[in-house]
């Protein structure tokens, strides 16, 4: 089983709801969109001699460059038995940022996805429980999105004799 | 007072589906942030019904210190730091799996003996990280002495830690391309102390004092069992998952660092209950000892580190008369030096299951992205479901033998 | 008054009172250096040394630790029964210092030509007091977790109660083997039918071995210290205690440890006897003259049963720091349907051998019998193959 | 009257256990708390077995202890933590109910005085007592030989009290009735 | 799930009847536990008695001086940059005349901090000085502190002292391999 296999037969089976094919350090990365990505995961891991059955990780990333689609999603996907692993990507735009949830694929996205959550602001619809996890519930903002920067390690303006400049 | 009967055969794996009628008072215990059996700062809220746990919920975050956030602004040698501090357990199998991540973004291959080296050092970390797993099961259901034997031999892990880079809990041990020093010879008399001699003597002591035990193991048989199914619906790796009898290990599934060369068994258990757990940790520390006393007796001649001055920092006395060995010391030391774009997934077996490092580089001298896939997090989300319907003292078994740290957590 | 000064007089109250203050300060002691010996038991035990900073290899280590108990913030919380919460500690020490009370520590002396046994009170029902004594003990514990009104309290407070009732009834059935030996409940009688190295043990292994297990458990000591198992309940029943209530509570246990070691030396080890003693009296009295050398005998012979006690106090130590702790319902299963069936069968085995008349043989045939029954019951079981553990 | 010093030290000890018992007895009824009620129970049955003591029944007293004391009320204080009844129930405040007990205690009270009156009133022989009336090996003959029926009968009746409650107990797993 | 070649179960066949007894084990346990309490400790006495911790340890960090008592550090900040923890901080001063018995280089650090906080003590900083001036010493830890005062460590604390020279058997990684051989 190569990754050629496993894209043509996605190609056969989504056509053009699957794109972007790379396989950087030979892992089979490709980009769906939000309708198709659990009929996607799900045939995936149904699918008789590929069997992604086990769901590596989930997480987001943020591009604010990437006008229209400044989100995404990325999961990681492992096929034990084959010992094949897929990456598949979905973009979201930042104005409607929803995307369906794979608890019901698999009950380990639930934090996962819930991380992604705190950290991105993406929504999972259908998640049994979205709220943040490992930052304070009371926070406003999504704290790993671009717009808010590290601070500059050589600013002087923020002198604090204990914490930092 | 019945109540106080039940757990009336919480051995049996139908304790888990018994129906709880919903008409009695529940009371609630915090389990946590800062409980005894936590061994870190997290908590767990139980409702009981006496002392069975009717069901659970974690609150997790306590000790969040926002690893990726600071990852993306920080050159990639220094973020080996931060690796230490998510599994402190084992934090040389962090900083190997860091490197050999930006390694593999950078196209950077690693003599041969400085694999070899990583590999010992990775070994000796699961050895520690398993040492404190099962030792602190041991404590949790009352044995203290055990713990304290088998604590002296990592204290000697820490001491070849110490010998090696200087440090005892956040190692920082190795550098991108290679490591940063190699082996002395006081260190390869210590390795080969610990794993020829002391190590597997106080190892078959522990387990003489806990194996057939009949009081220990009737308090972990069937205690938490998962199928295999489940815990790799619930995301398992590492000797959790081995436990409940998938041999998944990505040492042999996905070979980095050499690990190809070395021969060994991957232990794994029946039904995955806390038993398997404390079995295949024990068992995979006869392993780990087996593959160190092989990389040890192979360890090849030649250099520690990867010929690539872009990466590797010139030798100091070279910066004082080279000026290209003085502009490289500059360029890496101030991160100026841009690594080339991708994204890569690599991932190691960490002392709790597959450690993955997912970076994406825009080009920069810092990760875009860097996300780590931390055991640890994933699979604790099974522990609600592994303690319904059991006791506190299972439960406290239960998340002692599924080895959560609290660093990995939350990252 | 005057027959009130009658009867301070001729009774031996002031000889009673004298004694049972030694007696008050030994148990004090011991139980103090019980702490210091617990502490280094359980360090050698793990290669380390423990306390031994405090005077010379830490032996005012207990007096460092009253101190700072006696100086540390007594606290009450908010919603605790202020009452229950104070009573609670102390009934624990009562209830653990009165239990030694009737143990005879030693034979007698002759004081000015009356007799004076080395016992504070001798009264023909001493196993039954000691027996009530203990089963009050629970008392001081199970008050204590109520009031504090905390979870994990209560939680213990109730594992204690419901752990110590059950395993006094093994406990009890275990020392009534003793009694249909003895014919007596008297501990003193019990203990000089044991003269020299005629002792209980030999007749009752069994017994002996349930009435230790069940000891431990009514000490709450590792393998059954559920109640203030520190990685479940954080300190079990006195979580919510400080200060010197805390202090108590852990001074009850070790209190309880030598009253418990101290009855098991009498029931089974002979307290006071030790083979050979008839012969070490003879040469004492033969060279110190009859009274002297009488008390001299009787301070050898105190002398053994401390060695005893020392040694039991020390098992229970060395047992504490080797073993893990049972599981809520295997402790209940261990005493409900371990110990007590086996008690019963001590008892039957123990009644056929009495009545057989060959008491030393007839125990052991008949507990060898019961082993191969029971050998014979387990091989004939029906087997699974390649069966696992617990499946 | 006496002087009151001359009398017996026997007399004093009497005297303050009879003021304990009745002072833990009114205890009991009369605290809200249940736990409370349930420690002066204790106090009563402590003072009671001083009583048997001074009786020379030491068995009976160390039994009293035991069973008492020591088990039954163990039991009575473990349910009670259990039910968690810290907050006194309306019903206490309940005028009817309040009504009715007095006359409840008022009739038995009565009964029971009017029934010790009729009760014999022959003396006990001060010379048929001797030091071990009262002590175990008496009470076991009598108990083995003069009451051997009543007491095996007894035993029986406990044994099938004690496999109903262990009927009552068990569960087919999963089912609740109570 | 059989994945691979090498699985291999663990032990977990049932308990026999002797083993179910709680006394064979017991009575190993007594014995092993027994075995250690007559054993060799291997405790250290600590305040009074101290280990070695290694050549390479990281300890308290140092200022170094070269032979003639000049402070090698120029305050070229590399240090700063690679301090992950951002514990470093400095004031660099050109040196004037006269002062070249205390400086090595023409410019020199006149306020050289680390903030002991924040320090992590992963030694990156010893690594990334190209003047050798900065070390973490093997033999020396950082003291506790009990006031936020003493947190941030100056040129007082850091700078070596000459009358008590820090001394180690390897300056660099390449020394130290020479000296293996």
């Amino acid at each position: 089983m190569t990754n050629q296999q496993i894209a043509e037969d996605l190609v056969t089976k989504y056509g053009e709801n699957v794109h972007s094919f790379e396989e950087p350090w030979g892992l089979l990365t490709l980009t769906t969109n939000r309708q198709n990505i659990i009929s996607l995961l799900e045939y995936l891991k149904k699918h008789e001699t590929f069997r992604f059955n086990f769901l590596t990780d989930l997480t987001g990333i943020h591009l604010p460059e990437n006008t229209g689609s400044e989100f995404g999603v990325i999961y990681h996907l492992h096929s034990l038995e084959n010992n094949v692993r897929i990456r598949i990507k979905v973009f979201l735009s930042q104005d409607d940022l929803h995307i369906p949830t794979a608890t019901t694929l698999w009950p380990t996205a639930n934090w996962m996805e819930r991380e992604t959550y705190d950290f991105f602001g993406i929504l999972f619809d259908g998640h049994p429980k979205l709220i943040r996890i490992l930052n304070i519930e009371e926070m406003d903002y999504f704290p790993m999105r671009k717009e808010y920067p590290l601070e500059d390690a050589t600013r002087e303006d923020k002198i604090d004799a204990l914490f930092g400049r | 007072m019945e109540d106080l009967l039940i757990p009336k055969n919480t051995s049996d794996a139908l304790a888990l589906n018994r129906p709880i009628v919903e008409d009695t008072e529940f009371t609630t215990l915090n389990l946590g942030p800062t409980h005894p059996a936590t061994h870190g700062i997290f908590q767990n809220i139980l409702k009981m019904d006496g002392e069975k746990i009717v069901s659970g919920e974690q609150t997790i975050g306590y000790i969040h210190r926002a690893f990726e956030k600071i990852a993306e602004r920080r050159p990639f040698y220094q973020i080996t730091t931060l690796t230490d501090r998510m599994n402190y357990c084992s934090s040389p199998i962090n900083n190997m799996g860091w490197h050999m991540t930006v390694e593999k973004l950078l196209g950077v291959t690693v003599p041969k003996r400085a694999q070899y080296i990583r590999v010992i050092m990775m070994e000796l970390a699961r050895i520690a990280d398993h040492i404190i797993c099962n030792s602190i099961l041991g404590v949790d259901t009352g044995a203290y002495s055990g713990f304290l034997y088998v604590f002296q031999e990592r204290e000697k892990i820490y001491e070849i830690y110490e010998e090696m880079c200087g440090a005892r809990l956040t190692t920082n041990m190795g550098r991108i391309g290679g490591m940063e020093r190699d082996l002395s010879p006081t260190a390869i008399a210590k390795i080969k102390d610990l794993v020829y001699n002391s190590l597997p003597k106080v190892l078959a002591e522990f387990e003489k004092l806990f194996n057939r035990n009949r009081i220990f193991v009737d308090r972990i048989v069937n205690v938490g069992p998962i199928t295999g199914e489940r815990a790799l619906e619930y995301g398992f790796t590492g000797p959790n998952l081995r436990a409940a009898g998938v041999d998944y290990d990505v040492r042999v599934m996905e070979p980095y660092s050499s690990y190809e060369d070395f021969e060994f068994d991957i232990p794994v258990g029946h039904n995955g209950d806390t038993y398997d757990r404390f079995m295949v940790r024990n068992q995979e520390m006869w392993e780990s000892m087996k593959i160190i006393r092989q990389a040890l007796e192979n360890l090849p001649e030649g250099p520690y580190y990867a010929n690539e001055n872009h990466y590797y920092l010139p030798p100091k006395h070279d910066v004082y008369k080279n000026m290209e060995a003085l502009i490289y010391h500059f360029k890496i030391v101030m991160g100026e030096i841009d690594a080339p774009a991708g994204e890569v997934y690599h991932a190691v077996e960490g002392g709790n299951g597959e450690l993955g490092f997912y970076l994406v580089s825009d080009g920069g001298r810092a990760p875009y992205r860097l996300h780590f896939r931390r055991p640890s997090f994933i699979y604790y989300q099974a522990y609600p479901e592994m303690c319904k319907g059991v006791s506190i003292s299972d439960a406290i078994v239960i998340m002692s033998s599924l080895n959560v740290i609290a660093g990995e957590l939350d990252a | 008054m005057s027959s009130f000064v009658q009867w301070l007089t001729e009774s031996m109250f002031l000889w009673k009172a004298l004694i049972i203050i030694v007696i008050f300060a030994i148990t004090l002691g011991i139980a103090a250096y019980s702490t210091w010996a617990e502490r280094k038991v359980a360090a050698y035990i793990q290669d380390r040394r423990g306390p031994n900073r405090a005077g010379w290899g830490g032996l005012l280590q207990p007096l460092a630790d009253a101190g700072k108990m006696f100086f540390k913030e007594d606290f009450i919380p908010a919603q605790a029964d202020k009452w229950l919460f104070i009573l609670g500690p102390c009934l624990s020490m009562f209830t653990a210092l009165m239990s030694s009370a009737v143990v005879p520590f030693g034979n007698s002396f002759i004081i000015g030509g009356k007799e004076v046994f080395v016992q504070a009170i001798e009264i023909n029902i001493g196993i039954l007091y000691v027996f009530g004594v203990v089963s009050l003990g629970v008392y001081g514990v199970m008050i204590g977790g109520w009031a504090s009104n905390n979870k994990f309290s209560l939680l213990g407070a109730i594992r204690a109660a419901s752990q110590n009732i059950s395993y006094e009834l093994a406990m009890g059935m275990s020392i009534i083997a003793i009694l249909m030996m003895s014919g007596t409940l008297s501990i003193r009688e019990i203990v000089s039918q044991q003269h020299g190295g005629n002792w209980n043990i030999f007749y009752q292994p069994l017994g002996f071995l349930i009435f230790t297990v069940c000891a431990f458990a009514e000490c709450n000591r590792t393998p059954f210290d559920l109640p203030e198992c520190e990685t479940e309940l954080v300190g079990g029943y006195h979580t919510e205690y400080s200060s010197m209530k805390l202090g108590f509570y852990l001074f009850a246990e070790y209190i309880n440890m030598f009253a418990s070691s101290a009855v098991t030396a009498c029931l089974f080890f002979g307290g006071y006897n030790y083979p050979g003693m008839d012969f070490v009296e003879a040469q004492l009295i033969s060279a110190l003259g009859a009274n002297v050398g009488h008390n001299v005998a009787t301070l050898v012979g105190i002398g053994s049963m401390f060695t005893k006690i020392l040694f039991g106090i020390f098992f229970f130590m060395w047992v504490r720091w080797t073993v893990p702790r049972f599981r809520y319902d295997q402790l209940m299963n261990l005493g409900w349907k371990g110990l007590i069936p086996l008690a019963v069968a001590n008892l039957v085995i123990t009644a056929g051998a009495i009545l057989s008349g060959y008491k030393l043989v007839g125990i052991w045939v008949g507990l060898a019998l019961m082993v191969v029954l029971i050998s014979v019951g387990w091989s004939i079981r029906p087997k699974k193959k390649n069966a696992i553990l617990g499946a | 009257m006496q002087n009151i010093f001359s009398l017996p030290p026997i007399w004093y000890t009497f005297a303050i256990l009879s003021v304990l018992t009745l002072f833990g007895a009114l205890g009991t009824i009369m605290s809200k708390n249940p736990v409370h009620s349930v420690i002066y129970l204790i106090v009563t049955f402590f003072s009671i077995s001083a009583h048997y003591i001074l009786l020379n029944a030491q068995f009976l007293a160390a039994v009293n202890i035991i069973v008492y004391a020591g088990a039954i009320m163990v039991l009575f204080l473990f349910v009670i933590m259990f039910l968690n009844m810290k907050q006194e129930s309306d019903e206490m405040k309940n005028n009817k109910l309040i009504t009715t007990a007095v006359i409840t205690a008022l009739l038995l009270g009565s009964i029971l005085i009017i029934f010790l009156r009729r009760a014999g009133k022959e003396k006990i022989d001060g010379n048929a007592f001797t030091s071990q009336t009262g002590m175990v090996e008496v009470l076991g003959k009598s108990l083995y030989g003069e009451y051997l029926l009543p007491f095996e009968l007894i035993s029986i009746l406990f044994l099938v009290a004690m496999a109903g409650a262990v009927m009552l107990a068990k569960r087919e797993s999963g089912e609740r009735h109570f | 799930m059989q994945l691979t070649n090498r699985a291999k179960k663990t032990d977990k066949s049932e308990l026999s009847l002797f083993e179910r007894s709680y006394l064979p084990s017991l009575a190993t346990g007594l014995g092993i536990t027994i075995k250690h309490f007559f054993q060799k400790k291997p405790t250290i006495e600590y305040p009074e008695q101290k280990r070695y911790l290694g050549p390479v340890f990281r300890g308290h960090h140092i200022l170094k001086r070269d032979e003639e008592g000049r402070e090698r550090c120029t305050a070229c900040g590399l240090c700063a940059v690679a301090c992950p923890a951002e514990a470093i901080s400095m004031v660099a001063q050109e040196r004037v005349k006269g002062e070249e018995h205390l400086y090595r280089e023409e410019k020199y650090a006149a306020v050289y901090e680390i903030n002991m906080l924040r320090c992590i003590f992963c030694g990156l900083c010893e690594e990334a000085c190209p003047k050798q001036a900065v070390y973490l010493r093997h033999d020396k830890f950082v003291p506790v502190f009990t006031d936020r005062s003493d947190v941030i460590y100056g040129k007082d604390q850091l700078v070596e002292d000459m009358n008590h020279r820090y001394q180690r058997d390897a300056w660099t990684k390449e020394d130290a391999m020479k000296l293996w051989k």
